[in-house]
């Protein structure tokens, strides 16, 4: 019989047993005859080096500078720049709905006023509802998340001008 | 083979996780608190979801909002790393409920290792060797006080659902056992809710001697030799080493031959650990089986090369282990010294704050896991482990000298570590000539060694 | 052992021969020159001596300097690292008439191996595989084209003292062969004062491999396996692995017994590489020897687990090397690559400049070799290599994953560097089969692989 | 014969083996003897965790500083305080000396007045002599090297003031 057939045959059933046994690699010997098989890992699409190194870079460069300017001074809290408005956050992770059912209005659109407490929509978690309220009085100035999109904690929702309800 | 996981867990074992991840292609989703907005993890991964405050029964533990992100963004398992829900059988239970793989084994399998009396019978049943002592558990004082005398003392109390050193004394002779088993089983039932208790011959000035294991879902088991974890304060461990300087090579093989053994009789799959008690005459005997990775599985790698968190993931896709025992070589010597953000002087308190400066050790044969940067800020929310360095050497003294030159470089600016602590460990005779037991560290405390 | 080593060096090479240094014990001297007032390694070592200014021949080629310093600081032995003066014959001849001992082969040795017509010969006496070609040199254009009609074309012409590519030219045909020999001839004397020439049938798109070399002072040789370094820009490697894709294990058995001769051959001590060109055919031939460690020795560090630095010291030590050939395992597969501070779109320019950020990869099977830290400035006046990344994996693809995954998330801000070039070549599919010879880069560049 | 005797024999002469051999580390298996023969490796003495991590503590810590300021302004050249001062600094790696040999007056005393091109010292490396010259006519107000010391590239020698000889 034909060496040369012997051993591709020999390779097709090492190759069999590769996937039977889900190996990402076989080494096979027998006196002179030596086969190694390795199986490709599969390419990870979607990530690029400028992609990874670039979140990294930002996390280092924001951190260094920031824990530089808090070395001279107290730092103040966070952007305070629109003190009239109240944001209202998720407290939780889930999904986000803005009416009771698919089929149902909304419990609010912006520019309605609303009062404290008054349901403004729901987050999903795992048949968990969570009813999400104003926390304050004032007009829904804006939605700030997607009906039926998942919302992480602490996400904000819905932007609410107190100020307005003052006046 | 996975394509997204979910890592439930933060710091220097998300980062590990992650990496071990993108090595095998796999996408990655990491979960933090709003206490962790700006740490490493959750750049390093390819998408992440806040699920939480800083508290971590609110966030790391909080079970709805980890499968929820689990689910919102398509993961198809979660590796739960250590601590934290990585040993809670209801959160493996969830994961499978809801079709997520659960990076690790199944809830029974840890359900029934949890129970600390249950997985000392298991043991017994297994033929692996345990502390002598009472098969039955006890709920009553003078009951167990009945069945204490025909064990003989020193008399080891323990909860049946303890963990952490908690619900466990030792009762020395007939005159504090009473007190001592009282005292344990209030212990037990404030912190498990249980106050369930057994007892066990205590073992003298042991060494702690564990064996890590891999297992598949074919039925495949193999150890990987031991580590050495016989440095520890308050059942904390502070350096780890393998091999193990007291074991010679016919008690390492019955360790691991025993740890395989014990691995088979629960159906044990993925990595795992089980913990001895070594004593001075060479005995072992069977403490606990941790159902997850360790902290300290990097001194195994480095003496086995085998990459102990990529082969959890290539088990929990349903691969067949790609080698055999025969193929497990001990090769070399490793050790780990755990750097926290810690001040030894003042009773090992948490040191939190934001370091500003950092050179960490490198070259050859020297590993360093962290998760910190320049300008990382340290929480008070978590545990204080902030690096882990691990060397490799030919010998031991090898090992060692290389830890204290690494040691000897590393500098981290901003909180206090225990880096000079580990220093004086390295340099310290008893460690050195390999006789440090499991009382080592309070002797070291008190200058006695 | 040596009680105190001067490091002849800089950058990462002094760092990675300090750390070794102070895990057996000895104690270390820097030198440097004024730009290097803030390197890493003079504040690494225990004494450190400034021996001129920036330019290279001032301080770190300016034996007088170099020989003072250790004999001030009273150091025993000097470590020349590589590049500089570690090739040096004379220096190493100066060290030992100063009772320094130089840390690699003796002078007589490297001046053997140093001269290329020489080395050709000799190995051609040891039975070593050299390419076909002329035994005698020539200084004569016309008297060469004789020669050459009976060597047959392509031909490699040399220069005896040549390195680097200087004085090498390849003559295609008879019609050419004039006019190379003399450009080839005319560098040869710019470059080293010398226009002895020899002349070689050229090898048509070779890979580069070497043999990795340690021998002691009572004879004792061992090879610790081969390196692929194919993928190289103008004879300058940039990344380094081991095994081989290339050499089965029969070829690998003979191509290390054939170094182990080359060194017998002409005594060689301490640690050295034997570099050879294999053709398409498998065949494979002397090219030349390295008397000193090599910048890419890590990736068979990672494969062997022996401490090559290390041994070398000890070597230096007058001890007897610690295991035999039998005890050498290849276990796994290993890849560097070589960060350099250079702008790879404008023909590799280098790019000096200070460093005000970096994160560097680390965990499971990752080494990264350097001296940079945050603030340190490159200065133009010596190589561009500013870090090298290691990796190792159980097979050669789980090796490209994990330098993948190392790149990734490899930050250096400050400098340009060829980070997202080495990149490319990791994802490259010629690359990653195992497939590229030494033609492999320009291709590249011209987008043809 | 004792088998233990036996074995404490084995020992010793697997020790002289080590000491011939200058081995550091020794395995020996003769069907159930198995004896690990490990030498300990001499401890570093004055070298210590705070000595070694200062060090490198100094250098990132000046370092960072220094490449933060650089960015903000160009940074001036290094301490122009004593613009009168001229200090004369060694060309080579070598030993000083003030006179021409250890029997013979110094070459200048401080308080001295000096001429440009004087001769100042020696400094002396594998036997090369190489003169040191005042490079400005002035008065020599510190020697900063000892004499027969270790002098590096660079290290001032002399400090001379320029300005009192203008006077």
């Amino acid at each position: 019989m034909d060496k040369k057939k012997l051993q591709a045959q020999t390779v097709r059933e090492l190759l069999d047993i590769m996937d039977e046994g889900n190996l990402s690699a076989i080494r096979y010997k027998d006196g002179d005859v030596k086969i190694e098989l390795e199986r490709a890992l599969p390419r990870v699409d979607g990530l690029s080096l400028p992609h990874m190194a670039q979140r990294v870079r930002e996390l280092i460069d924001t951190e260094a500078s920031a824990s530089g300017t808090t070395q001279g001074a107290a730092s103040a809290p966070v952007a305070q720049d629109e003190s009239s408005d109240t944001l209202v956050r998720s407290p939780m992770v889930g999904t986000f709905y803005v009416g009771p059912s698919p089929d149902e209005d909304p419990f609010v659109k912006p520019g309605q006023e609303v009062l404290t407490g008054q349901t403004l929509a729901i987050v999903e978690a795992m048949k968990m509802m969570d009813e999400i309220k104003a926390p304050a009085p004032g007009i829904v100035t804006e939605v700030l998340a997607a009906n039926g999109s998942q919302v992480e904690y602490d996400q904000p929702l819905f932007r609410i001008s107190t100020e307005a309800s003052a006046q | 083979m996975l394509k997204k996981v979910l890592i439930a867990n933060r710091g220097e074992i998300a980062v590990r996780i992650i990496r071990a991840c993108r090595a095998l292609g796999i996408k990655t989703v990491a979960v933090y608190s709003t206490a962790d907005r700006q740490a490493l993890h959750v750049y390093l991964a390819d998408e992440a979801v806040c699920i939480g405050p800083p508290p971590a029964r609110d966030s790391y533990l909080n079970t709805t909002a980890i499968i929820t992100a689990a689910l919102g963004t398509g993961a198809d398992a979660i590796h739960p790393g250590y601590g934290f829900l990585s040993e809670n059988a209801t959160f493996a239970k969830m994961c499978r409920d809801n079709g997520i793989v659960f990076v690790g084994p199944a809830p029974e399998v840890i359900d029934r290792m949890g129970n600390k009396s249950q997985a000392r019978r298991t043991m017994m049943d297994a033929g692996v060797p345990v502390t002598p002592g009472c098969r039955e558990s006890f709920h009553d004082a003078q009951t167990a006080f009945e069945a204490a005398k025909q064990l003989g003392w020193p008399i080891m109390i323990k909860a049946s659902s303890g963990g952490g050193g908690k619900g466990m004394r030792v009762s020395e002779s007939e005159d504090d056992f009473i007190e001592e088993f009282t005292i344990a089983q209030r212990e037990s039932q404030n912190a498990f809710g249980d106050n369930t208790m057994y007892l066990e011959r205590a073992v003298m000035d042991p060494r702690h001697v564990e064996v890590q294991v891999l297992a598949d879902t074919f039925g495949n088991v193999v150890a990987l030799g031991e580590r050495d974890c016989s440095i520890q304060r308050n059942h904390q461990k502070m350096v780890e080493e393998s091999p193990s300087p007291a074991l010679d090579p016919a008690t390492r093989e019955r360790m691991m031959a025993d740890a395989v053994k014990a691995c088979k009789a629960v159906g044990y799959t993925s990595a795992g650990t089980i913990e001895f008690l070594l004593d001075r005459d060479g005995n072992y005997y069977f403490m606990e089986m941790n159902t997850r990775v360790q902290v300290e599985h990097c001194v195994t790698e480095f003496v086995t090369h085998v990459d102990i968190v990529r082969e959890m993931l290539c088990i929990a896709a349903g691969e067949k282990l790609s080698f055999t025992q025969d193929d497990v070589r001990l090769d070399g010597h490793a050790i780990e010294c755990r750097i926290n953000a810690e001040i030894p002087e003042k009773n090992f308190m948490p040191s939190p704050g934001t370091i500003t400066q950092t050179h960490l050790p490198g070259g050859n044969g020297v590993r360093v896991d962290t998760a910190i940067y320049d300008g990382f800020t340290i929480t008070p929310y978590y545990d204080s482990l902030i690096a882990k360095v691990i060397v490799r050497g030919r010998t031991r003294l090898e090992a060692i000298e290389k830890m204290r030159t690494a040691l000897e470089e590393m500098v981290i600016v901003g909180v206090h570590t225990n880096l000079d602590f580990q220093y004086s460990i390295m340099e310290n005779d008893t460690f050195r000539a390999g006789k440090a037991d499991t009382g080592f560290i309070d002797k070291f405390l008190k200058g006695e060694v």
